[in-house]
């Protein structure tokens, strides 16, 4: 099989390069992973490129994987994930559902009991809006406590999809890790810092300077809390604990060791 | 140091109170002397993990249990009490947790005894308190009513519960034990405000969540949560909500004229603490009670009222 | 492995006791138009003793009669064109066999594709058609036998709205007295692939080859099998009752052997539709799901099918596999076409596979045909028309 | 003189009112079609009951062992009732058996002719006696019953086995309409006897809706909680022969909307109940009305589920309609009483 380059895109010609599948009648009802297109191809000496060649891939799942379910079984957040019966009482009671229709708890949970890797890659920038408030938890009738869920999902994306997690979910990331690098770290947290750091990271720096943050800095300055914030501290002798506390993550035989080199 | 006397217990401060949220701290010790029993902070504490440990196994349970550790160990106390709703439920949690499970019970123990720290291994048998199931069990509506000295008659406040002071009931217990608040609909701020002399409004999201945990890195859920909150109780005719959780305090009142910037006005209403309105009501000053302390100016409309 | 596929060539040979029980809200249309009959609502085409019947059982345990004998050929608008060896092996099995039958050419298509792939037809329309066509085998005083699939299905579906609608039957009758016909409708509606079933054995009397090495494996048409499918054929020896028996029967009967396989129950792609206007999930159909499945878990030589489009779709589309690193190969043909090469018939003259795409000279080379001496004739052939010589046919037709 | 009264069928709801009738001091006929007394349960060999999972011999052969010694009844082997007419008030019937016939007068009848296992083999896409590996859940009680719980195709334990529910129940296609109730028990029950036996074989249950009624619902509960059960919600559209020897369960995951194809090393149907042949036949013997469903039908379903609509013929078990064999029990209970009564009363 042959393949032939040609330069479209830089021939001049103003004729514009068609969009993978583009040609495809029903295109807006194909996921854009299923379509497989090449866009200079010629096979035995035949020019088949472009829509000649598209195929458009399956998307039948043909796997239940259960070790996937076992993982998660073993952690501390994850373990009741044997008992969900898929009646929806979570997305139904859920905080964040309304605000984003592709957040769904229940399909999160049934993702990872059947090890569906392939469709929950689809949700990983949604799956994190979790606020934590728990009427999932609290209305579930079988107590799978699927708000603790979320975070066995948050361990399962960062494991499975690191390079997603990177690139959709960096800020996420980034404030997890300030908020565990002070807790752990330093046993307490520093409210100012963990506030301007995160805004630091967002690329929003410039926000600081704004008049609702010079405000508040100045209001807090004034009445003194700013240097209660400095006189915070650390617990007693906490490097016993912040070490106790790693090496029980790496010696974890779970996915939450995966992220225990703090 | 010294072990606890009667009319005193054991008070686990958390990272916000002793910083920031210095307000709610101080008057949640004012009013609980007013009624009879003084705060005594654990030494040497420890954050609770905020809930950003709960991927971490048994360490996320290390971290509040160490600190109902030192209340055993150096204030003879089991049970703690405590003013924010994050570290409440951080702590029941852990405590339910491994009251109901041996294995992550051992895992806790390991780690206590890799520290160090202390000679006994940790045993459940202590409980966390929320400052206003404490207040509310151990002292009661007749207390309040009777240390009220200006009652904030004409006062028209929405009591904001927030999820982790009865959510869930498998680690609160909100619902079960006879005296626990019940877990949809609280009802033990609605009481103490009533005893205060104020007027509690109804509006839909007393236990609606502030999105607060995201709210470092995800402003968009919180502030468009904390708005129909606000609204809801500025519709209902509210003059302030009233708040039992420094974590909401951050989403709705730190936050909020950011949230009044997207939202517009309907989403502005001054926010104070339960305990502060109670210091007020208990004859403190608008000072000592630290109202000033609050973004959303709360002493306005105080002013205006007259109190 | 090789559990594997010993399992996957068994199963075709799998018997069942099990005896068919019918469904019991389902009503036999067969007897209701014999009502109608007698009561003088239409006419019946029906199979007669010079028919030369023979019954088979269907799904539901009913007995149809498949005529063998004077019949009249109701052919595929693609399949002349496409596979014009596919006709040809028919008739020519009827000439090995004697048969009386009438070529048709007074035939129109049955317009169903019209109706599958865009629905732009109507019941009275469609089924105006397939009176028409009826009535000119019951003219000829013939039995209608149809190659085509869809031509097959969409019958089934015409009989049974005639039968059970009046005002459809009023609607046709008044058209067809326009054009100088009548309402008539066959007894059974019969699919040349029962043809083949039903003679298996007498097709294999005319065998030439050992076939016991050869691997197929079949593609049910959809609408054999899938339309009405109440009215095809199913025997408790072949797949224990469980599939469609034609074409399958006809293999075991030469003597291949014939293996299962994943996707089955698959459709070819075709899909009326997506064959005009959407290629590119015909063509992916076929790889992924039928010919990959045959060749990856079958090691199949060779897939079978019965209908017209099947046979287009799966044979034209393999070639372009290649692009997306599809490298199985199978070379695809009518179930009647295998069983006039195995019967001798000329590779090129009568199966004439040279209008196929897939490579099917190793499938010929295996079963031991000489492929290259027929080649070598038919291109003589050629040359001596090119030079003007007489075209002459290359099948027989009936003794008028 | 005591009463005379026929009971027709011996499994549990027969025995029972037999044994009932008998205690009451009543001359019983009890007419079995087979060799055996057990019905059902005995002669597919059921080893375990749900809900409290003990020994089906507890409760079957504790009622053959009662209904054998009992005094007053006489136990008729594959025999049955060839004839049967009214006597005033009373029933005149001929019970043949391979020993020759007897004409009896009876107070009155209890039939108890139970049901029949759905065939699977009647709904051509699950490939039933196609593959080996799939069996339904008769096969599976059977398999059990002798100790031999392997792969049928090669004798090896299966690592990953799929229960598929509503098999010949709530479905048109092959004409039953109905949810024959107990399938659902059974099938979770099963699932947590594999998962006991053979802890790495995974078990999945694809379900439309699961239906263990009241506290059979424990077992549902366990079998997930405590014996890591799946289930999956969609019902299965077609089982063909999948890689390395397995059979593909073809279906709709309805939960999140998108197909799939799964290997399986077995495959389990449970088939559900049918009034079977015997039911058309006992109606039109005795002259007692045949429900839309192919069971018999009771005079009136709420108020006397045990009555037919024939005064003096009563009705008990399985011949009504799918129910549990603790149901049948009961309303072999109930029949007997019912039955008595109308004889004294008539004597």
């Amino acid at each position: 099989m042959a393949i032939e380059k040609h330069d479209k895109e830089n021939s001049g010609g103003g004729r514009p390069v068609a969009e993978k599948g583009e040609h495809i009648v029903a295109r807006h009802l194909i996921e854009d992973d299923n379509i497989k297109e090449e866009k200079n191809l010629v096979i035995d000496g035949v020019d088949v490129s472009g829509r000649w060649n598209t195929f458009i891939i399956s998307r039948v799942n043909s796997e239940f994987d259960r070790s996937f379910f076992e993982e998660i079984k073993k952690t501390v957040a994850g373990s009741r994930i044997n008992r969900c019966w898929q009646c929806g009482m979570c997305t139904a009671s859920c905080t964040v559902t309304p605000l984003y229709r592709r957040f769904n708890p229940r399909a999160f949970i049934y993702m990872m009991q059947l090890g569906n890797l392939k469709e929950l890659k689809k949700y990983i920038d949604v799956a994190w809006r979790c606020v934590g408030c728990y009427k999932c938890s609290q209305r579930c009738p079988k107590q799978v406590n699927p708000a603790e869920m979320m975070e066995a999902l948050a361990l399962v994306i960062k494991k499975y999809f690191p390079e997603e997690v990177k690139t959709k979910l960096k800020l996420d990331e980034e404030v997890k890790k300030i908020y565990e690098d002070m807790i752990i770290g330093h046993g307490r947290l520093d409210l100012a810092k963990l506030h301007t750091y995160a805004i630091q990271k967002s690329g929003r720096t410039k926000e600081l300077l704004g008049k609702i943050e010079r405000d508040a800095i100045f209001k807090m300055v004034k009445d003194g809390r700013a240097f209660s914030v400095l006189r915070l501290g650390k617990p007693h002798n906490w490097s016993s604990s912040k070490e106790a506390m790693e090496n029980y993550l790496r010696k974890l035989n779970t996915i939450e060791n995966t992220e225990a080199g703090v | 140091m010294d072990k606890l006397k009667e009319n005193q217990a054991a008070y686990y401060p958390g990272c916000a109170l002793l910083t920031i949220d210095r307000a709610y701290n101080n008057s949640s010790k004012l009013v609980s002397k007013k009624m009879g029993i003084e705060l005594v902070e654990i030494p040497d504490y420890n954050c609770c993990g905020i809930g950003e440990m709960k991927s971490k196994g048994a360490a996320s349970m290390y971290m509040p249990l160490r600190n109902m550790m030192l209340a055993k160990n150096r204030l003879g106390s089991k049970n703690l009490v405590m003013a924010c709703s994050v570290c409440y439920h951080e702590f029941s949690r852990s405590i339910a947790r491994v009251k109901e499970n041996q294995n992550e019970l051992s895992a806790v123990n390991e780690i206590f005894k890799e520290a160090g720290e202390f000679n006994e291994e940790y045993i459940p048998d202590g409980e966390a308190r929320h400052i206003l199931e404490f207040l509310y069990n151990e002292k009661g509506v007749e207390e309040v009513k009777k240390n009220v000295v200006k009652p904030l008659k004409g006062l028209k406040v929405a009591p904001y519960y927030g999820c982790l002071y009865s959510r869930p009931s498998m680690y609160t217990f909100t619902d079960k034990k006879p005296k626990m608040d019940n877990s949809e609909r609280p009802r033990f701020m609605h009481e103490f405000l009533e005893a205060l002399g104020a007027e509690t409004v109804f509006y839909g999201n007393e236990v609606q969540c502030c999105g607060g945990r995201n709210v470092v890195q995800d402003e968009e859920t919180s502030f468009t949560l904390c708005s129909q909150t606000i609204s809801k109780a500025k519709k209902a005719g509210a003059d302030v909500i009233a708040l039992i959780c420094p974590k909401c305090a951050g989403a709705l009142d730190v936050n909020q004229p950011k949230i009044v910037e997207k939202f517009g006005k309907d989403s502005e209403l001054p926010i104070v603490y339960l305990t502060q309105l109670m210091a007020l009501a208990f004859g403190f000053s608008k000072k000592e009670a630290e109202f000033s302390d609050m973004i959303s100016e709360p002493l306005k409309v105080l002013n205006e009222k007259g109190f | 492995m090789a559990i594997e596929i010993s399992n996957r060539l068994g199963l075709a040979n799998v018997k069942s006791d099990y005896i068919h029980t019918a469904g019991r809200k389902l009503e036999d249309i067969h007897e209701r138009l014999l009502e109608l009959e007698a009561k003088g609502e239409v006419k019946v085409i029906h199979i007669k003793e010079e028919n030369k019947p023979i019954e088979a059982e269907t799904l539901l345990g009913w007995k149809k009669k498949i005529p063998t004998n004077k019949l009249w050929h109701h052919k595929s608008c693609g399949q002349c064109g496409n596979i014009p060896g596919y006709p040809v092996s028919l008739l020519w099995f009827m000439n090995q066999m004697g048969l009386e039958y009438v070529d048709e050419r007074n035939q129109t298509s049955c317009t169903a594709w019209n109706y599958h792939g865009s629905g732009t037809s109507n019941p009275v329309g469609l089924a105006a058609v397939a009176v028409r066509n009826w009535h000119r085998a019951y003219e000829l005083g013939l039995f209608p036998l149809f190659h085509c699939a869809t031509t097959f299905g969409d019958y089934k579906e015409m009989r049974n709205l005639l039968v059970e609608n009046k005002e459809l039957r009023d609607e046709v009758r008044r058209i067809m007295h326009k054009i100088g016909r009548e309402l008539v409708i066959p007894e059974y509606i019969v699919h040349y692939s029962e043809w083949v079933h039903v003679m298996r054995f007498e097709i294999a009397k005319l065998k030439k080859y050992d076939l016991s090495s050869i691997i197929a494996t079949v593609h049910p048409a959809c609408h054999t099998y899938k339309m009405i499918p109440e009215d095809c054929i199913y025997d408790k020896d072949i797949y224990a009752g469980k599939r469609t028996a034609v074409s399958t029967g006809v293999m075991l009967a030469l003597g291949a052997q014939v293996a299962d396989y994943s996707t089955w129950y698959d459709c070819c792609g075709f899909g009326f539709r997506h064959i005009l206007t959407e290629r590119e999930a015909s063509r992916s159909f076929v790889m992924d799901r039928k010919i990959r499945p045959m060749v990856r878990e079958a090691h199949s030589d060779v897939c079978i099918t019965q209908d017209t489009g099947c046979t287009t779709t799966l044979d034209k589309n393999q070639w372009i596999g290649k692009a997306m690193g599809y490298t199985e190969q199978v070379p695809v043909m009518a179930d009647v076409m295998f069983a006039a090469l195995a019967c001798g018939a000329d590779v090129f003259k009568i199966v004439q596979l040279q209008w196929h795409t897939t490579d099917w000279r190793p499938l010929c080379e295996k079963i031991g045909i000489d492929w290259k001496k027929s080649e070598e004739e038919y291109n003589a052939y050629l040359e001596e028309l090119k030079a003007g010589g007489k075209t002459v046919n290359l099948y027989e037709y009936p003794k008028s | 003189m005591s009463e005379n009264i026929l009971v027709i069928g011996g499994g549990p709801a027969g025995l029972n009112a037999a044994v009932m009738l008998s205690e009451l001091g009543v001359n019983v006929a009890l007419v079995e079609r087979d060799s055996f007394l057990g019905g059902n349960p005995k002669k597919f060999k059921y080893k375990f009951l749900f809900p409290d999972m003990q020994p089906a011999d507890n409760v079957i052969g504790e009622l053959i062992k009662r209904a054998e010694s009992g005094g007053n009844i006489k136990v008729y082997y594959s025999s049955e009732v060839s004839d049967f007419k009214e006597n005033g008030k009373k029933f005149d019937a001929v019970i043949k058996s391979a020993s020759g016939s007897e004409t009896k007068t009876f107070d009155s009848v209890i039939v108890a002719t139970g049901f029949e296992h759905f065939d699977p083999a009647r709904d051509a896409k699950y490939s039933y006696q196609l593959f080996d590996d799939v069996i339904d859940i008769k096969d599976l009680e059977r398999m059990m019953g002798e100790n031999n719980f392997v792969r049928p195709s090669n004798g090896k334990p299966p690592k990953k086995v799929a229960f598929i529910l509503c098999v010949g129940s709530r479905d048109r296609h092959v004409g039953n309409q109905y949810c024959s109730r107990v399938c659902c028990t059974v099938s979770v029950k099963q699932a947590i006897e594999m998962r006991e036996h053979f802890p790495d074989c995974e078990a999945y249950i694809f379900y439309m809706d699961i239906r263990t009624y009241g506290f059979f619902e424990d077992l549902y509960w366990k079998a997930m909680e405590e014996h890591d059960v799946q289930i999956v919600k969609g019902r299965i559209a077609e089982i063909t022969s999948g890689p390395d020897n397995t059979v593909v369960c073809k279906g709709e995951d309805t939960l999140l909307r998108g197909p799939f194809e799964i290997p399986f090393d077995m495959v389990v149907l449970a088939s559900g109940m049918e009034g079977g042949p015997q039911s058309p036949e006992i109606s039109s013997k005795l002259g007692i009305e045949l429900d839309e469903h192919g069971f018999l039908k009771p005079e009136n379903v709420t108020l006397s589920p045990f009555k037919s609509n024939k005064p003096g013929v009563f009705l008990a078990g399985a011949c009504t309609g799918p129910k549990a064999i603790s149901d049948s029990i009961t309303e072999g209970a109930a029949a007997a009483m019912n039955a008595y009564t109308y004889a004294v009363k008539n004597r």
